[in-house]
């Protein structure tokens, strides 16, 4: 399959590779060491890194702009863009911004509601939903057109991702609605954390049936537990996250100094099962604000080295 | 005075005039009496003792002398020289001593001058009386004549007045200046005493009434002196007794000898010592012919005289006066012996021959008796004699032979008692009256005859509390003076010995109480009438009385340690209104217990100790609530515990309480019966000793125990039944023919509650309904025969008048009077706004109140009331009716309760009391300036009934409406009528249900007035009270039939529950009871070697909380058959509590004697069953031996409950209630019991809850007693106080429909909501509810309650 | 209706702090059915500011008055003679019924006494929920008719976000997932295929994007 | 019982105390009440089901009121009893008493009384 993009992730998913991908979330400040910081830690252990925008409607240093450092650190960033804060034209706009930078992954969101977040007091746009995004951005790549049909010059050529989130509710419609994404134009899916190996396997059955992991590239998300109380919150506080009780249990039977190390003992088991589900194209790692054990879980995980592109 | 309070079960007291309880209604005061007391009825003047001394132990020295002065004018002088029978006859006697009756009452002479008592004297009349003699009878006839108008003149011999009491009595035993103070209490009356005039020397009887006197009265006592009968007794020194004290008594002296022999035994030989010492006399010796025991002085003046020195010598008689020159020098006497009794019941004294003595002496006084001195009389006509020398009248009227004349006194009995002789002058005052008046002298005036009177018992607890002993003057002090001996109680003795009066009569009969009454509402001489009532039936609702535990004494120390109480006792101790006003203390010490213990079955099945076999129905019921009501009251912190044989909560709903208090509740519930109650350990509690389930003995200690007391039929409804020829049974509960539970073995005759046998509140409020109805049946052609109608003015038109306010004001006698100054809140009603008219009235709800009110509200053109009087609760609806009697609308009306809320609760504080009484008045004056008329809507009523259910209650229902002449439509989804009935045989008295069913479907089916429609389905409901309509789907061809009817009874029934537990449906050999009555009916016993029955298949689990009620007999009745047939089988019955209520406890104890063995199971560990071929396998843990049994039953019955019949679909068609296992739900559990809450709607079988065919049927009459309520009218009055909907404001907004408790508001075809006034509850919910403000509630319209508030607060700001 | 919320009592008081004389004005459409502003919150609220000024030793006459609705004109010409007794009004009506009472009298201040909420119906008594945000391009034909811009925190026209958890929206457990309610009617409806048809962008120019609204209907005019 | 309670209590007879409005309870206290009570049947024994949760509502939401305009909500309460219970009916006369003795007059009067003295009182008001 030739790639559609320059993408980098693309040409690593099509080449057959079992992808990753991690993220870093941007500092709330303008200092870019930060960002600079993190990039650096994962960089060589890593396929693209993922900018979150926002979230959790904390506001933050833009996505765009800490892609754009990664950019010029030469590295591949993935540009995520929620819909809760910008109109068509000003998605459109930042997209173009994105494209003038070479940026070419990124993934459509909804974004997480900002009642949550440090402005529960904002209006939110939801001008689009994140599947218009979609509809937006291959509009954009493939027509070269803006969705009021006028002709764009230099048409953004963007990887389009979108988030999957197997466990959330009514579960009969999880699939149909990876179906209706990939049919907006998705090629890559970034999954909500799993936890639940079996649950996410009976999605990917249902995900095999009507051979869609053969028309997007599915990243099984993974996050590493760095404690007991962690594990507890992510099952409880966590819309749409499903942590077992067993997870739970196990993180909570490890002694407190020894359960960081458990986590990332989880997270990579379950790696190593989930190489192992037909239809995985890779792994994202969303190691939240512990991005210096990336680089362990991905060697302990036999995902390193990352392959070389020609 | 202080009583035990009976309805606090004597937790309290209260006195004689008493109101039963704060609640009680009528609100009205009784007087609690009994027979006149026996120091009463023991005095000849019949002077009410009980009364004189409660007043004196209440210090109302006043009131006793009122009270004595009744009937004696001389307090001081009875109250020292009265020999006080009445003293013999008191019952106080059977505690320790008689009450000094006598010397209380002279302490309330002592304290009160008699002269200052008011006597009350009709007004004064022209006719004279003339009295011949001022002793007792004769002052005491003076005194009663002046009190009847009457002036009389006594006529004296002597020089001064007073008689033997003067001239007989010495004054150190009644001071001079007390008996004359109290001649003047006779003479202040306007009788004149003329001394020194003798009848027959200075004037005759002829005289008198020549001079214009219309009676004479004859009353010149004894005073001659009985002589001795010796040689010698002329001689000097020898002087007769009373003429000895005569002289001492007029003149203050007489010779007295150096030695004084006197002879007799009497008080007059007494005094004679006692005076000759106080004279000088060296040595004085009492000579007496029998002992000192059969001596009529009076023991403390023998005493008295010997601590003075006389001496006494008995046994001995004087034969012959010795003198010396004419001059007395000594007695020879003679030593007598006593042998057997004389004529008087003493020992008659007979000479010892040979035992002559002479004794020395000076002066000889023989004492030994007078008689009266008949040389006046004896030649006057008309005056005859007896032969004991005195003068005859007739015995009632005291009037001799000669008309106008009467006489009484020692003249006609001889020497007698003062007291006596008082009597004797007050009857001939009352026979000159009537002889003046001209009317029949003796009519009325027969004795009663008292035969067995009948008197407050004596406290059990009575302490002994010895008689208080008067203080004496020193003897050192008595020689040679005549004061006072006997000094009079101080107060706090005399009250003191006043409290020990045990009040014999209950009411002492103080009349206080008729003074106090400003409405003059009390009347003492109230006797029983017997009257004779034509009636066409008799319905005997005598209730019961709990056992009294006192006769177990040995068991339970109930009344020897006070924290051991009854049920009823404690239901008291929880009340708010009780002695501890809900505080739950023990009585012994005041603490709240911790450790509470029931224990049930106290007088029930116990054959043994009360004779009781049966169970009494409801102890375990009360029991249960009264642990949760005490939780309640500790806050939780009291473990309560309950010691049962079976709890039998099996009463609708009844078992969920049960299982509320056991499990969440914490209430203890202990299987054991307890062998003994002991006082044990510090803080008194209570140590139970008793046998646990596993027979092992335990004990525990409580800080109560309480006896939960059966119920029992009383001795005096034994005896009623008795007078009514009707039968009773062992228990003495009425026996009733089959299947017809309320009836008597006497037609005519009905029996309701508890004397029809044991059961609770909502059972005996049922069987009321039900006997109204079998007596209805009976009278329903005299309906409304004796009615009257009342005739009402039209009414008076007041639109657009200003209001013109009469405001009346009450005093409510003394309640509000004493309080609120009355007067004060009259004016300012006046001053008040519209307010035209202020009275007050001393009692504005009497009659005559009513008229002045009536007449006001013409005079004034009144066209608003308010009156300021008590609680609009009891007396609202009489003084509507009086505006309604005037023509005015009766919401016209408003009160302001000026008594209980203000007098009665301000009473402290009068000044705020009164402020209050005038806000409150003006508050309902503004109100009243507010209100309209409102028209009460009247609805006819369609006097048919509908009755949904053929089965035996709705048969009985339909057949009692359709006797007592009112159309009835009986609808039956089934083929055929009979229901549940067609699959039972017979009763467990043996009653043949079939037989009956094909009696009563006969009736029913031939009866002209009822139309049965079968295989018909209700499908549509409404209307209201008097006027429903049903659509009705009828037979096989589906027609639809309207109906339209008055009211509905629903009867809907229920169903066997059909197992699907222990195997049932699986094997031929698993069976419910139903299915083995008719096996039993059908086979009988063979086969059957061995049966098992388990109970509560279908019950009291989780599905079904409740108990089924009829299982537990089922069983028993189905066992004992078995058993009847065969006696060889076993039969084993395994249950959980035998819930044989009421007479079927005779069964389960018959059925134990014929050998069926009864296995207590856990609800948590049930029995367990295998089917096999030919049989069940039946395995279960005895808890007594603590082992598992098994057995291999031929048989295995399962007692399966009973499930209401469709009653879902039915309850929302009809919009009915019901329970969560389907019992449709009555208004009132206890007191509406078979009234659905829809007016118009009744219940009645196995539709309301689980009972037998007998209980169905009395409910069947309850309800349609309670249909014939409304049939019987012809229309219906709706209250007015209804809610209105202003439809231009009405937003729609659904509001009132959604807040109605009733959901009677509808949005109507124009968008506005209505609300019907025939189905309006009048809350006014809707109406606070609605955020339009479109809705008001009549006669409490916003600006109705708002105006007083503004009137309350005026003025504030 | 139109569901609209009393008003904080201190917010009204800082709003009439300076009035001498003041009239509550009530309507008997939405908001009394909303229990907002009816006759009988009008006595409410006027009682309330009544005391407030009394306390202050201040004679404010605060009358009362309910009309049939204010978004009417004939309805506030009623209250013609009685406005000028009145230095302001507080209108218990919602947004329209404020708006329209200050057109009617110029010069009369109008203070809101109610936050007028949304469009929505009472659930059960004292319960009122939004149904309908006027977007004014009406997509309940697609939806099961449950509308995904009123009734989703995220306005998303596609499926739920991926914070749906047990039928629940991730801002808030009371707050029902309008996604699993639409695949629930989808469900009912055998309907569920029309889910996987991807929604075409929303024209938001007939909502508030537009510019204030308007309907016109020339056949009405007069 | 006759038992005596502060005679500082006024009754207004309501059929039920789901009759009282909230705008019953606000007019006392614009008059100057001092403290207003409502009650009611036992919770669970209203002669008309509910009317007494009613009126703990409408209770409830007249004391939110009064503690936020300055009057105090401590000045009006709800009490539950059954008709028989007289002495609970004094507790709750005492308590409410007390309650209103520790809350002091209503404030308005004290402004009222302060306004009266004034001279230049304005123009009386005029309440509907």
């Amino acid at each position: 399959m030739n790639p559609n993009t320059p993408s980098k992730l693309e040409k690593i998913l099509r080449a057959g590779h079992l992808a990753v991908t991690s993220e870093c979330g941007p500092p709330r400040g303008s200092d870019a060491a930060h960002i600079v910081h993190k990039a650096e830690l994962i960089k060589n252990h890593v396929d693209a890194i993922n900018i979150t925008d926002n979230q959790t409607s904390v506001c933050r240093l833009c996505s765009l702009a800490a892609c754009i450092r990664l950019k010029l650190m030469g590295l591949e960033p993935v540009l995520q863009m929620v819909v809760r804060d910008r109109n068509r034209i000003a998605l459109q706009s930042d997209i173009l911004g994105a494209a003038s930078f070479d940026i070419h992954n990124v993934l459509c969101l909804s974004g997480d509601h900002q009642r949550f977040g440090d402005s529960a007091q904002g209006q939110n746009v939801f001008d689009l939903d994140s599947m218009q995004l979609i509809q937006t951005v291959r509009r954009m790549r493939d027509e070269g057109k803006f969705l009021g049909g006028d002709a764009i010059g230099r048409p953004p050529r963007m990887f389009v991702g979108a988030a999957a989130n197997p466990f959330a509710d009514p579960f009969e419609i999880r699939v149909p609605r990876l179906a209706k994404k990939a049919a907006a134009g998705a090629e890559f899916i970034q999954t909500q954390c799993i936890y639940n190996i079996e649950k996410f396997e009976r999605w990917m059955e249902g995900v095999r049936e009507r051979g869609l992991h053969e028309r997007v590239f599915i990243l099984a998300g993974v996050t590493p537990l760095k404690s007991a109380g962690m594990a507890r919150y992510m099952k409880t506080k966590v819309p749409g996250m499903d942590v077992p009780d067993e997870v739970v249990k196990r993180m909570a039977g490890t002694p407190k100094d020894k359960q960081a190390e458990e986590g990332i003992t989880i997270c990579v088991e379950s790696i190593q099962r989930l190489k192992d589900v037909k239809g995985v194209a890779g792994f994202h790692i969303m190691a939240i604000e512990w991005e210096e054990r990336v680089p362990g879980i991905v060697e302990r995980a036999g995902l390193y080295p990352r392959p070389a592109l020609n | 005075m202080g009583l035990p309070n009976d309805y606090d079960e004597g937790l309290s007291m209260q006195r004689a005039a008493f109101k039963q309880y704060a609640q009680a209604i009528p609100g009205a005061y009784a007087i609690r009496k009994a027979d006149k007391a026996p120091c009463r009825m023991a005095c000849p003047a019949g002077l009410n003792v009980q009364g004189y001394v409660q007043m004196v132990k209440e210090g109302k020295f006043h009131e006793a002398l009122e009270i004595i002065m009744e009937d004696l004018p001389l307090p001081g002088v009875l109250g020292r020289i009265c020999p006080h029978g009445c003293e013999d006859a008191c019952r106080r006697a059977e505690v320790d001593e008689p009450v000094a009756i006598r010397n209380l009452k002279r302490l309330a002479a002592d304290r009160v001058d008699p002269r200052g008592i008011q006597i009350p004297c009709a007004p004064a009349r022209p006719d004279r009386v003339a009295i011949i003699g001022s002793g007792p009878a004769g002052l005491s006839c003076a005194y009663h004549l002046a009190r009847k108008g009457f002036r009389s003149t006594i006529f004296e011999a002597l020089s001064q007045p007073g008689g033997m009491l003067r001239v007989g009595i010495p004054a150190h035993r009644l001071p001079r200046e007390v008996l004359e103070q109290e001649i003047e209490v006779v003479t202040n009356l306007g009788v004149e005493i003329e001394l020194n005039t003798a009848l027959g020397r200075d004037l005759s009887i002829d005289d008198l009434f020549r001079k214009g006197y219309k009676a004479v009265y004859l009353a010149l006592g004894a005073h001659k002196g009985i002589e001795l009968g010796v040689p010698g007794e002329k001689a000097d020194g020898v002087r007769q007794g009373v003429d000895f004290l005569r002289e001492v008594n007029l003149t203050g002296m007489a010779r007295v000898g150096r030695k004084v022999v006197i002879i007799g035994g009497g008080n007059v030989a007494i005094d004679v010592s006692r005076s000759a010492v106080r004279l000088g006399a060296e040595e004085t010796t009492i000579i007496y012919r029998r002992t000192r025991s059969e001596m009529p002085a009076w023991e403390e003046e023998i005493q008295a005289a010997e601590a003075e020195g006389a001496g006494i010598t008995y046994l001995a008689a004087p034969q012959e006066v010795l003198t010396r020159n004419g001059q007395v020098v000594g007695l020879r006497c003679i030593r007598m012996q006593l042998t057997e009794p004389d004529s008087s019941g003493r020992k008659r004294p007979v000479p010892i021959p040979g035992s002559e003595f002479e004794i020395e002496c000076d002066q000889l006084i023989p004492a030994i008796g007078q008689r009266p001195d008949l040389t006046a009389l004896e030649n006057i006509t008309g005056l005859t004699f007896s032969r004991y020398g005195t003068l005859e009248v007739n015995a009632v009227t005291y009037a001799t032979e000669r008309p106008g004349v009467f006489a009484g006194g020692d003249l006609q009995t001889g020497p007698w008692v003062a007291i006596g002789a008082v009597a004797a002058g007050k009857e001939a005052a009352e026979s000159i009256l009537r002889y003046i008046e001209g009317r029949d002298v003796a009519a009325g005036r027969q004795p009663v005859a008292h035969e067995n009177p009948r008197y407050r018992p004596i406290p059990q607890n009575e302490t002994r509390r010895p008689r208080a002993r008067m203080p004496e003057l020193p003897v050192a002090q008595r020689r040679g003076s005549f004061n006072e001996v006997e000094l009079g109680f101080d107060e706090p003795a005399g009250r003191a010995e006043a409290g020990r009066c045990v009040n014999c009569g209950y009411c002492c009969e103080c009349l206080q109480c008729v003074d106090a009454c400003l409405a003059k509402a009390v009347d003492h001489h109230q006797v029983p009438v017997t009257r004779d009532l034509q009636v066409g039936s008799v319905i005997l609702c005598p209730g019961s009385e709990p056992f009294d535990p006192a006769m177990l004494a040995n068991v339970y120390p109930y009344r020897k340690n006070p924290d051991v109480v009854t049920s009823l006792e404690f239901e008291r101790l929880l009340s708010a209104s009780g002695p501890t006003m809900g505080h739950l203390v023990r009585p012994s010490d005041g603490k709240e217990p911790k450790k509470i213990a029931w224990l049930q079955c106290v007088g029930s099945r116990d054959i043994n100790r009360s004779g009781n076999g049966y169970c009494s129905s409801v102890c375990c019921m009360y029991a249960i609530k009264d642990a949760m009501i005490a939780k309640d009251h500790a806050h939780g912190d009291l473990d309560c515990a309950i010691f049962y044989m079976d709890i039998r909560t099996f009463g609708k709903d009844y078992e969920k309480y049960y299982t509320r208090a056991k499990d969440t509740a914490g209430v203890r519930f202990i299987n054991a019966r307890v062998h003994s109650v002991d006082e044990a350990g510090p803080g008194r509690s209570l140590r139970l000793r008793f046998v646990d389930e596993k027979g092992e003995i335990r004990e525990e200690a409580f800080d109560m125990v309480v006896l939960s007391v059966g119920l029992q039929v009383t001795p005096e409804t034994r005896e009623l039944a008795k007078r009514l020829a009707i039968d009773v049974d062992r228990y003495n509960f009425a026996v009733s023919p089959p299947f017809l539970p309320v009836a008597t073995s006497r037609p005519g005759v009905f029996a309701g509650g508890v004397f029809q046998q044991p059961k609770d509140i909502p059972g005996s409020v049922a069987e009321a309904s039900a006997a109204a109805c079998l007596a209805g049946r009976m009278l329903s052609a005299a309906r409304n025969t004796l009615t009257r109608q009342v005739e009402l003015p039209a009414e008076i038109d007041i639109r657009g008048a200003e209001p013109r306010i009469g405001v009346f004001v009450c005093n409510c006698g003394v309640n509000i009077a004493a309080v609120v100054d009355v007067k004060g809140v009259q004016e300012y009603a006046r001053t008040l706004p519209n307010v035209v008219f202020a009275g007050q009235n001393l009692f504005t709800c009497s009659q005559d109140s009513q008229e002045l009110m009536k007449q006001a509200i013409a005079e004034h053109r009144l066209n608003r009331v308010v009156v300021a009087a008590c609680s609009p609760k009891t007396h609202e609806g009489i003084f509507m009716d009086t505006l309604e009697g005037t023509g005015l609308n009766k919401y016209l009306f408003e009160m302001a309760n000026i008594r209980n809320q203000d007098s009665w609760v301000h009473s402290q504080t009068p000044r705020q009391a009164t402020a209050k009484a005038k806000q409150l008045v003006a508050m309902a004056a503004a109100r009243a300036a507010t209100l309209n008329p409102l028209a009460e809507k009247v609805i006819p009523v369609n006097p048919r009934a509908l009755v949904i259910g053929g089965g035996v209650a709705g048969m009985n229902a339909a057949l009692a409406i359709a006797d007592q002449g009112y159309e009835v439509v009986l609808v039956e989804k089934e083929e055929r009528l009979g229901g549940m009935a067609h699959r039972l045989h017979a009763t467990i008295e043996g009653w043949d249900i079939q037989r009956y069913l094909q009696e009563l479907m006969g009736r029913v089916q031939s009866h002209p007035r009822i139309q049965a429609l079968t295989r018909s389905l209700i499908v549509g409901f409404g209307g209201f009270k008097g006027n429903f309509t049903t659509e009705v789907l009828v037979g096989p061809g589906m027609y639809e039939r309207k109906i339209d009817h008055g009211v509905v009874i629903l009867a809907t029934g229920a169903t066997e529950y059909r197992p699907t537990e222990y195997g049932y449906g699986q094997s031929e050999h698993v069976v419910t009871q139903v299915e083995l009555g008719a096996r039993l009916q059908e086979h009988g016993a063979r086969g059957l070697a061995q049966v098992v029955m388990i109970q509560c298949v279908g019950s009291r689990n989780e599905q079904n909380p409740n108990c089924s009620r009829v299982c537990c007999q089922a069983a028993v009745k189905n066992a004992i058959h078995i058993k009847d047939l065969s006696p060889a089988t076993d039969v084993f019955i395994l249950y959980r509590d035998m819930r044989t209520y009421g007479l079927l406890e005779d069964y389960y104890e018959q059925a134990r004697r014929k050998g069926i063995l009864f296995f207590r199971y856990d609800a948590d560990a049930p029995p367990r069953v295998e089917t096999r071929d030919g049989g069940v396998t039946v395995t279960f843990r005895d808890r007594i031996i603590g082992r598992e049994l098994q057995v291999e039953a031929d048989l295995l019955a399962l007692s399966a409950g009973l499930v209401p019949s469709d009653t879902e679909e039915l309850s929302s068609i009809v919009k009915l209630a019901r329970t969560p296992e389907g019992h449709f739900m009555e208004a009132h559990v206890k007191l509406r019991p078979v009234d659905m809450a829809t007016e118009g709607l009744f219940i009645c079988g196995t539709a309301h809850s689980p009972q037998l065919i007998n209980e169905s049927i009395g409910q069947a009459h309850a309800a349609a007693s309670r249909a014939v309520t409304f049939l019987s009218k012809s229309r219906l009055t709706l209250s007015a106080v209804t809610a209105k909907v202003n439809p231009d404001v009405c937003a729609a907004c659904l509001i009132c429909v959604r807040s109605c408790p009733y959901h009677v508001p509808r949005i109507n075809a124009e968008g506005v909501s209505h609300i019907d006034e025939a189905l309006c509850h009048g809350c006014g919910i809707c109406a606070a509810e609605c955020p339009a403000k479109a809705i008001e509630l009549n006669w409490y319209e916003d600006e109705q309650l708002l105006c007083k508030v503004d009137a309350l607060l005026e003025g504030i700001l | 209706m139109i569901v609209a919320e009393r008003k904080p009592i201190e917010e009204i008081i800082e709003q009439v702090k300076d009035v001498r004389s003041l009239l509550v004005l009530g309507c008997n459409e939405c908001v009394t059915v909303c229990e907002a502003g009816g006759k009988k919150e009008v006595g409410v609220l006027a009682s309330a500011l009544r005391m407030v000024f009394l306390q202050q030793a201040r004679e404010v006459n605060v009358g009362e008055r309910t009309l049939e609705r204010q978004c009417d004109t004939e309805y506030l010409e009623e209250l013609r003679d009685a406005i000028d007794q009145y230095d302001a009004v507080v209108s218990l009506a919602c947004g329209v019924g404020i708006q329209f009472t200050a057109e009617k009298y110029p010069s009369k201040p109008v203070y809101p006494g109610v936050n007028t909420s949304f469009m929505g119906a009472t659930q059960e008594r004292g319960v009122w929920v939004e149904r309908c945000q006027g977007c004014g391009g009406c997509i309940l034909a697609r939806t099961g008719a449950v509308c995904p811009v009123a009734r989703c925190a995220k306005r998303l026209f596609n499926g739920p976000c991926g914070g749906s958890t047990d039928g629940k929206c991730e801002i808030s457990k009371d707050v029902d997932c309008a996604w699993q309610l639409i695949i629930n009617r989808l469900k009912a409806l055998n309907r569920l295929q029309d889910y996987e048809t991807l929604a075409p962008i929303k024209d938001w120019s007939t909502d508030r994007a537009g510019g204030p609204r308007k309907v016109v209907r020339e056949d009405l005019r007069s | 019982m006759r038992l005596n309670y502060p005679s500082s209590v006024r009754i207004i007879r309501v059929p039920c105390t789901g009759k009282v409005d909230v705008l019953h309870l606000l007019r006392c206290f614009e008059r100057g009440a001092d403290g207003v009570y409502v009650v009611g049947c036992r919770e669970g024994d209203c002669h008309y089901q509910n009317g007494n949760f009613r009126a703990k509502k409408r209770v409830e939401q007249a004391q939110q009121l009064l503690d936020r305009i300055g009057i105090g909500g401590s000045r009006i309460r709800m009490c539950n009893l059954s008709s028989s219970d007289a002495p609970l009916f004094v507790r709750f006369a005492e308590e409410m008493h007390a309650a209103v003795m520790s809350a002091g007059p209503n404030p308005i009067r004290g402004a009222r009384a302060a306004m009266k003295a004034a001279p230049d009182a304005s123009s009386p008001a005029a309440h509907p």
